[in-house]
């Protein structure tokens, strides 16, 4: 069988892999709207909640994180390996640090016992408890691709290393690079809707 | 039948041997750089206009601001300005349905 | 069409008839063209097939005029729903409960009842919600259909031409005991109407009422008191010691079998004790009334005690729990009163027994009482209940036999 | 067969110089063999869902309880339906017959991506494995129907967190084939294989690959919001925290109205297949036929709530879902005037996959239409949730879907095994599950107007002998469905050997020896005429 080294292929698959992502979220952003359409004074008051300083260091350390990325990958192509692979080694990094943040965020609410059916939560007028309830779903959700997102870039990392990924064949970079920037534009609208849309 | 060749963007040889490099474009570190600071502009912008309560435009405003950075995510660090016309069709297409899902849904729950 | 002159049952079926009508009519011309073609075109009769690939204005043809049609059977649709959805001025308000799986009717005035019992020429709007899952109210009569959905009102209407009596039943999937979550609509007169709304449940109901209608009091008593036949007093489910026609002796227990032996062939097993004199029910009383008779008799026959029972059915309790010892989704009542009863309460077991505190607050917030072991935390709270409404529950219950350890 | 079989073995014998054996087809690459291992699975899935059905149907033979209590026949139709949707139908034709197919029939040695490609067949057999997990574990098997609406699926302690684990997986499955095939069909392309030259049954299968991709992950989500629900107390939709049940509904149908067409799609392209080969006539009016797949794809996602008329939700949104379900039946209206129409003057050869054709379209027909008198508003408040909708959806997707099924398995048989079954036979179980199919289905019907509700496990002594006949028709189904499966089993052993193309097809995939070898084409084809151009074409053998 033929090596199949098809960039064009790969990348459609890519994006039509990101469209599965979308819709993913897409269901979440239908229950939001529904949600603030029918509650949006409980929204009002349960997002003061919500730390506005957590929220934005996080936005700048992901957009940041994707720059990162974006210049990983003009780096590989122009040939510069050793930085590629730092760039790659730093959004990894920002991506840790964007876990940190989410960890403490999380834990000082869960601290104050509002998590996902628990008692002071469900003490809560009922639009509130949506909003927390979509909050973690959402937030988590992310959280995960995060995750996912950091670990596919460390194996790109990796591949660049032993020398799969260069300057000639990078389209997996290119595509890790991709997922990573929808872990972005997914928490780029779910910033103002949880922490300033209030 | 005999089809009339309609030229596709791939060409009537769409073989895997195809590939027009679109993808091996290297954005300019520079256009990466403002793309960059846009985005924090813009961020800026965000958090800074909830001090203003524009009531129900506030929901506007800020799904405004975020449609514009998601634009400048999608068209300069995903390459999406320097893709062939297929892609861009998909991923309008793909925007379109989830706009579509949420847009009908409220003529449900906006009249109940 | 016909302006304002169509009830919602007849622009219903309009519109049915209509979407039927064309249907038929293009599958028929669908599948006749469709044989005849592989007839006519047959490789032994048209050998040569013609190479053509296509005719525009054909195509443009068979595109636009069934979209022309498709509206118009758009429209009939939508006119027959407007029917279904437009209330008519000053329609009789009736609130509608659906829970798992019973229906509850609530009357202006605060009548309720498990059965839907509406005045005839009378529109009617039900008001319906549902305390645990969705529902749905489903009358095939008059043609509507709506969920009951937690949380949220719905509501339908409709007006009932005729007297008679038109099944009800739920529509959308609700668990266990879906299929039996049937109940009827009773259309009757509007002075018949009147008086039921106005009247308060004699106690015992029909099946009493016909005791005595047939002269059975005269020998059974109701109280325990010893007469010509055996007391009616918790005869139900209790040890029986009978004398077969060919004087065998056995120890039976007073089922229903046993009971409705007891109406058609009295003789057949004799009570010990007592003569072969009673005379049988066939042919004498008919079906129904047999019927009322013995469930009065099982269910129903503690003086003070019908209350319960009538309440129990109302509320829907019957259609998880069972009096006769089987096991719906609930425990069964029969001999439950001071039954020890093992409850997981916060993860942990406990033994409780069921005696009046119990059942109270049982009743009126089940899960408060944590959970029988064994069965799954689903009763709905009942919490509108009186203390003298749960007061008659627990008596009934009592009827129904104490434990035997 | 051939003399040279030892230098270009066929797909199923091992590479030369490879020991074969299970792994060379668990782990293989090769688009045919995954295809056959969805083909067999989806069978044996298929087998199963069929005895499902059958018991269902012995319960309902008369009112009252006749085999089983109301918790096993709760468990047993929403068995009957995951296995049916999720296990059978969604995959089919696509997973089966469009990866054994659709690379030959665009001149290209396999799909895009071929790790991809056995990886979610995996992702098959693991919800599959996970499905029937959820059955012996946990406190019973599901009861919820295959819709899992809540509140109920919520607060029932079945085992509903193992069986929407298994859905989930089984939506990633799918969205894989369907990413799989929209790149291919982009990128590997022969040249000359124009997209006004690629047959019907790709084009079908390309819409049908973008409903996969943009509908199911609306899925994913949705079922992993009821175990959210469940597992985490995350109340979404419990009124009680401020949830509404009502959006469930929503997100549910998102997905579930795109994917009946998931369903008829593919099976619709086998249809245009078929047809013109037995005519031997280029299909009438292929660019509008290609079109209105697309056409089906989209509008086809605009219409869901059409499954919520009486849930609760706005007068003004039936309204729109009514109208848009009606826009929807149009490209289907379409399909079939083409179809009748290719049939005119042509020079008909009656064959086994010719008749299953014609049924498909008589039997799609009823359902369809049927589907107008759901779509409509008014009508649908008294046939929602009754045996109205069951007949509907058993004609469209069984009638349909199935029969299409049936007529792709008789159409390509002779490419995949290289052998001929016993066509005599054949036409004759054709025409038994035909009979039976209508002596089943079609009373279903008529109790359903008369008020039957659907998911009953007892019923009204009213509705008893459309019950009864429907039961009767399930028994003649059976024969003529184990006659088929029979007739098919002993041709892979015993048929005829045929040639590479035995019903004289202008495709591709009628030019490669049958069974195909490993590696489909010896050099590149180049494609220089349409998909349905029989001049010069002839059967051989
Ligand atoms: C293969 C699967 C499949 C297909 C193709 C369809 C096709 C259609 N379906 Fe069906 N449907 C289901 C599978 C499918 N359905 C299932 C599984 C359910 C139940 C789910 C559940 O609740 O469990 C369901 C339920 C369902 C409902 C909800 C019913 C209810 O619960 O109340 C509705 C309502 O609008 C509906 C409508 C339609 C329509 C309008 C079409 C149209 O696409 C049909 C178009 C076809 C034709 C119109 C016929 C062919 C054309 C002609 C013969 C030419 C002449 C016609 C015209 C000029 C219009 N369907
Ligand atoms: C592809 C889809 C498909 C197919 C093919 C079928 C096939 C059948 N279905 Fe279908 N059905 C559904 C999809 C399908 N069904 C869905 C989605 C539902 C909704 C579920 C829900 O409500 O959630 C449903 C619901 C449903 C109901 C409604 C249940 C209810 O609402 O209470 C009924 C009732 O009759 C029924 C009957 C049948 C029958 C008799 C068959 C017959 O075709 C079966 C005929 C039988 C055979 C041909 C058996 C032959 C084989 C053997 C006897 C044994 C051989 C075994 C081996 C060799 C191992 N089905
Ligand atoms: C939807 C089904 C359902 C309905 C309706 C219902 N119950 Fe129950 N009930 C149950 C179940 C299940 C249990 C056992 C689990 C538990 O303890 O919660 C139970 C337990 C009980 C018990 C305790 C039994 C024991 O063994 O300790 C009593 C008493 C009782 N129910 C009475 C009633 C009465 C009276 C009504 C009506 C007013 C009623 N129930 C309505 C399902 C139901
Ligand atoms: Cu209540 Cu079904
Ligand atoms: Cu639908």
């Amino acid at each position: 069988m033929h090596e199949h080294r098809d960039y064009e292929g790969a990348k459609i698959g890519m994006w039509l892999f990101l469209f599965t992502e979308v819709l993913l979220f897409g269901g979440l952003f239908l229950l939001y709207a529904v949600y603030l359409h029918r509650y949006p004074a409980e929204f009002h008051a349960a997002g003061k909640d919500l730390s506005r300083i957590f929220g934005t260091a996080n936005t700048i350390v992901l957009i940041t994180s994707s720059l990162c990325m974006a210049l990983a990958i003009s780096a590989l192509q122009r040939g510069k390996v050793v930085l590629s692979q730092r760039l790659v080694l730093l959004t990894v990094a920002m991506a840790g640090v964007f876990l940190v943040n989410k960890f403490f965020e999380w834990s000082a609410k869960i601290g104050h016992g509002i998590y996902p059916d628990s008692p002071a939560l469900l003490k809560l007028p009922p639009g509130e408890m949506v909003f927390f309830n979509l909050y973690y779903l959402m937030t988590g959700l992310h959280g995960i691709h995060v995750i996912i997102g950091g670990a596919v870039l460390m194996y790109g990392w990796h591949l660049m290393r032993v020398g799969r990924v260069t300057p000639e064949h990078f389209v997996f970079l290119e595509n890790g690079g991709l997922y990573w920037h929808l872990v972005d534009l997914v928490w780029i609208y779910l910033f103002p809707l949880f922490y300033l849309v209030v | 039948m005999t089809g009339h060749d309609i030229k596709y963007d791939t060409g009537p040889d769409a073989g895997p041997d195809a590939v027009h490099d679109a993808g091996h474009h290297a954005v300019p570190v520079r256009t990466n750089m403002l793309v960059w600071a846009a985005l924090m502009l813009l961020t800026a912008i965000t958090v800074g206009v909830t001090s203003f309560d524009f009531g129900f435009l506030n929901v506007v405003v800020a799904l405004s601001v975020a449609t514009t950075k998601a634009g400048l995510v999608i068209l300069w660090f995903m390459h999406l300005r320097y893709e062939g016309r297929v892609i861009r069709l998909m991923v309008f297409t793909a925007f379109v349905i989830l706009a579509i899902a949420i847009g009908l849904t409220f003529f449900d729950v906006a009249y109940r | 069409m016909y302006p304002q002159s169509l009830t919602p049952v007849q622009q219903v079926d309009l519109a049915f008839t209509i979407i039927f009508g064309f249907s038929v009519f293009v599958l028929l011309a669908i599948t006749a063209a469709m044989l005849w073609f592989v007839w006519r075109y047959h490789e032994s009769r048209h050998p040569v097939p013609a190479q053509f690939s296509g005719n525009v204005p054909a195509e443009i043809a068979w595109t636009v005029i069934p979209s022309i049609i498709v509206m118009g059977l758009f429209y009939y649709g939508w006119e027959g729903y407007k029917a279904l959805r437009t209330v008519p001025e000053g329609a009789m308000e009736v609130k509608v409960t659906a829970r798992m799986w019973s229906w509850v009717f609530e009357y202006p005035g605060g009548k309720r009842g498990s059965v839907l019992v509406v005045p005839v020429d009378t529109p009617v709007k039900l008001n319906m919600t549902s305390t645990d899952v969705i529902h749905s109210l489903f009358v095939p009569a008059f043609r509507i259909k709506m969920d009951t959905v937690p949380g949220m009102e719905t509501y339908a209407w409709f007006k009932a031409d005729r007297p008679g009596e038109y099944d009800l039943l739920c529509a959308e999937y609700c668990g266990l005991k879906h299929a039996n979550m049937i109940t009827t609509v009773k259309v009757v007169d509007k002075a018949a109407f009147d008086a039921w709304l106005a009247s308060a449940d004699a106690p015992g109901g029909k099946g009493r009422a016909l005791m005595e209608t047939y002269g059975c009091t005269s020998c059974h008593s109701l109280d325990g008191t010893p007469g010509v036949g055996p007391t009616f007093k918790d005869l139900y489910g209790a040890e029986r010691e009978v004398a077969l026609p060919d004087g065998t002796r056995r120890k039976v227990f007073a089922d229903e079998g046993y009971l409705r032996r007891a109406f058609t062939d009295p003789n057949g097993e004799l009570v010990v004790g007592y003569d072969p004199i009673m005379p049988s029910t066939e042919g004498m009383v008919p079906r129904e009334d047999m019927e009322q008779m013995l469930a009065w008799l099982m269910h129903g026959n503690e003086v003070g005690r019908e209350e319960g029972r009538r309440l129990m059915e109302a509320e829907g309790c019957i259609s998880c729990h069972s009096t006769d010892g089987s096991i719906i989704a609930g425990p069964t009542l029969k001999g439950l009163w001071n039954a020890p009863t093992t409850v997981l309460r916060d993860g942990r077991e406990q033994q409780v027994t069921a005696d009046e505190a119990y059942l109270r607050a049982k009743i009126a917030n089940a899960q408060t009482q944590g959970t029988v072991k064994g069965f799954d935390p689903m009763m709905p709270p009942y919490e509108h209940l009186t203390p003298e409404q749960l007061g008659s529950m627990v008596e009934y219950i009592k009827s129904l036999g104490r434990h035997a350890h | 067969m051939s003399a040279d079989a030892h230098d270009h073995p066929n797909f199923f014998q091992p590479l030369p110089g490879t020991k074969g054996g299970i792994a060379s087809w668990i782990f293989s690459t090769d688009h045919k063999r995954i295809g056959m291992l969805y083909l067999y699975c989806i069978v044996a899935m298929f087998l199963v869902g069929l005895t499902l059905g059958f018991l269902i149907r012995l319960e309902l033979i008369a009112p009252g309880r006749t085999i089983m209590g109301p918790q096993t026949y709760n468990a047993l139709f929403t068995l009957h339906g995951v296995v049916m949707i999720f296990l059978v139908v969604i995959p089919s034709i696509p997973a089966a017959f469009g990866n054994i197919f659709l690379p030959i029939q665009i001149g290209a040695e396999d799909v895009s991506f071929p790790r991809l490609n056995i990886f979610s067949w995996w992702l098959y057999v693991i919800g599959a494995v996970l499905a029937v997990v959820s059955l012996v574990t946990g406190k019973g098997a599901p009861d919820t129907g295959w819709t899992f609406y809540v509140p109920f699926s919520a607060v029932t302690t079945t085992n509903v967190d193992v069986a929407v684990v298994a859905v989930f997986i089984l939506g990633f499955s799918s969205i894989l084939t369907g990413l799989n095939f929209i790149t291919t069909l982009h990128r590997l392309r022969a040249p000359g294989m124009t997209w006004t030259r690629l047959p019907l049954f790709c084009w079908s299968l390309y819409a049908t690959g973008w409903i996969q991709v943009l509908a199911t992950p609306v899925l994913g989500i949705t079922v992993l919001l009821i175990f959210a629900e469940r597992v985490l107390g995350v109340g979404l939709f419990d009124p009680s925290r401020g949830g509404d049940p009502i959006l469930y509904q929503h997100l549910f149908w998102i997905y579930s109205h795109p994917a009946v067409y998931i369903m008829i799609l593919p099976a619709m392209g086998v249809i245009s297949e078929i047809l013109p080969v037995f005519a031997r006539k280029p299909i009438f009016g292929y660019k509008m036929i290609a079109f209105s797949s697309l056409a089906i794809a989209f509008a086809g996602s605009l219409v869901w709530a059409h499954h919520m008329f009486v849930s609760g939700m706005s007068d003004t949104a039936v309204m729109v879902f009514s109208f848009l379900t009606f826009v929807v039946a149009i490209p289907s209206a379409i399909k079939v005037f083409n179809w009748v129409s290719t049939l005119y003057k042509g020079s008909i050869r009656v064959e086994p996959p010719l008749w299953y054709a014609l049924a498909f379209i008589f039997l799609f027909s009823i359902g369809g239409l049927t589907g107008l008198v759901l779509g409509a508003a008014g009508t649908d408040v008294h046939v929602h949730d009754t045996y109205f909708v069951v007949a509907h959806f058993h004609y469209v997707i069984f009638g349909g879907l199935g029969f299409g099924l049936f007529g792709a398995m008789h159409y390509w048989f002779p490419k995949v095994y290289g052998r001929m079954y016993d066509k005599r036979i054949a036409n004759w179980s054709c025409l038994i599950a035909f009979v039976g199919f209508n002596i089943l289905y079609f009373p279903m019907f008529i109790i359903g107007l008369q008020g039957m509700p659907r998911r009953y496990y007892d019923y009204l002594p009213k509705y008893a002998e459309g019950h009864f006949l429907s039961t009767m028709g399930s028994w003649v189904l059976a024969a003529g469905l184990l006659l088929m499966f029979w007739n098919l089993w002993r041709g892979i052993r015993h048929g005829k050997p045929v040639g590479r193309n035995p019903w004289g097809a202008a495709t591709l995939e009628w030019m490669v020896p049958s069974p195909p070898p490993h590696h489909n084409f010896d050099a590149e084809p180049v494609v220089t005429h349409g998909p349905y151009d029989y001049t010069g074409v002839k059967p051989d053998a």
